[in-house]
């Protein structure tokens, strides 16, 4: 990104900003599927059971706290890893 | 969600078709996601028969509607949780 | 969408047509995939048996009507949704 | 596909490309699910060996072929539909 | 494409290009997501034994040789059904 | 990637945020899969609890660190590949 003046890193934060929404969604759309995927095996009603409910929100908050971890760990890691020359993060 | 960030006055054209390209996306993969997992959950794979029978289609009917329920589950805890400061998510970038 | 002018849906309306051409793809591949991936399992000749080709022609079969029954009740939930205010479909 | 709809006299140049692009992701992403089903089905997911052997590669061949049949099935049974009038599919956009 | 005239054939070249390299991209972090699932299921440790690094290895070479094979095979494919009028190769 | 082509003196605008893109989509990429694998391996899926436990957390965090580590290998040996004259990795467009 080094070599980019001023109004071409406008132009790449623009599209930052969409990748970032695009980034948002997936990440939404992933923890319902999983979530639901996981948690969801009865379909002799239509309504969620308690059960099934508390599974949903127990998934939802643990795969949050895991993404959120997991990114911590990635951005460390991708730091030290700038240095080195691999393909990802340089 | 790109009023959260509240910056602009008026958006542009450009602005609004993304916005509106952006909704119409998320609904076709949600589309997508859901076709995925209920066919698994109510369509065996063996295929005996052509035709979806009783139970795979009232099957179908209620996974339609307990997606419906978990997404709004999501919808209102990831909402819940930006409110509160928005710690959570991770992400590559930080959301 | 409410505030878009004329000229704005048109250009809308144009990318929504890019939109269903590669939906339409997307379920051709799926469709292509799980049928074989279900199907095909035998790798001791190059051409599918009579057997093998009955489950594919009732695994499309199948699986369209899966999907068309899914996209009606989907409509039926998103319209129903769409006054709620959560997020896919408003 | 958009010959289907029949409504205009001469595509653009913008249009033209845009069909050949579709034309050649369509090929990509069919290769790209060939590679992880045949993957799959033929190569043990123990890796063994740094080659393939004999059986591995025979047993690619044959996949490559079938799964070509099973896209020409697919093919023809979803343009006989869209003939019949195009009842099935569903699909959000309801084509 | 037969209908294209130079600048659009131009253009199209251009985007190909792009493609290419998503492509590979896409076979890059396919390569590293399913030798990481198949080889990598001991997390006792933060550093990858000698047995999960040769079985890495062998994984690389092997998906490498396995997608080449695939891919020979998918030209000869689609080249003979280019004439037949199915979908995919036209 | 370009540049092993060496075609053109200086890349435009367009062709410096092309690939200033091109790296942001495969570490975005990366990071997706890197959740999915390492979820999957460490978090196991009756959600008894909301929070990680102890064994889960130091489970992630190793897990990161070896998903890295596969990743170097990878990138190793596929720049070793292309540099002995790229025989290897197929693929539709022959790369």
């Amino acid at each position: 990104m080094e070599g980019l003046n001023a109004q071409e890193q406008r132009e790449l934060q623009s599209r930052m900003e969409k990748k970032q929404m695009k980034e948002f969604m997936t990440m939404y759309s992933n923890m319902v599927q999983h979530c639901f995927d996981d948690c969801i095996n009865d379909f002799t009603s239509k309504t969620l059971g308690s059960r099934e409910e508390g599974c949903v929100m127990r998934c939802i908050d643990k795969r949050m706290k895991g993404s959120e971890r997991i990114g911590n760990r990635f951005q460390e890691q991708n730091a030290a890893m700038a240095q080195s020359g691999a393909l990802p993060g340089r | 969600m790109a009023s959260l960030f509240g910056r602009r006055p008026q958006p542009s054209s450009a602005e609004k078709i993304a916005a509106a390209e952006a909704e119409i996306d998320l609904v076709s993969d949600m589309f997508n996601r859901l076709v995925q997992s209920c066919t698994k959950k109510c369509i065996p794979s063996d295929y005996r028969e052509s035709d979806l029978n009783k139970g795979e289609s009232v099957c179908l009917d209620r996974c339609v509607a307990k997606f419906f329920e978990v997404n709004v589950k999501v919808s209102e805890k990831m909402q819940g949780q930006a409110a509160a400061g928005g710690a959570g998510g991770g992400g590559m970038f930080g959301m």
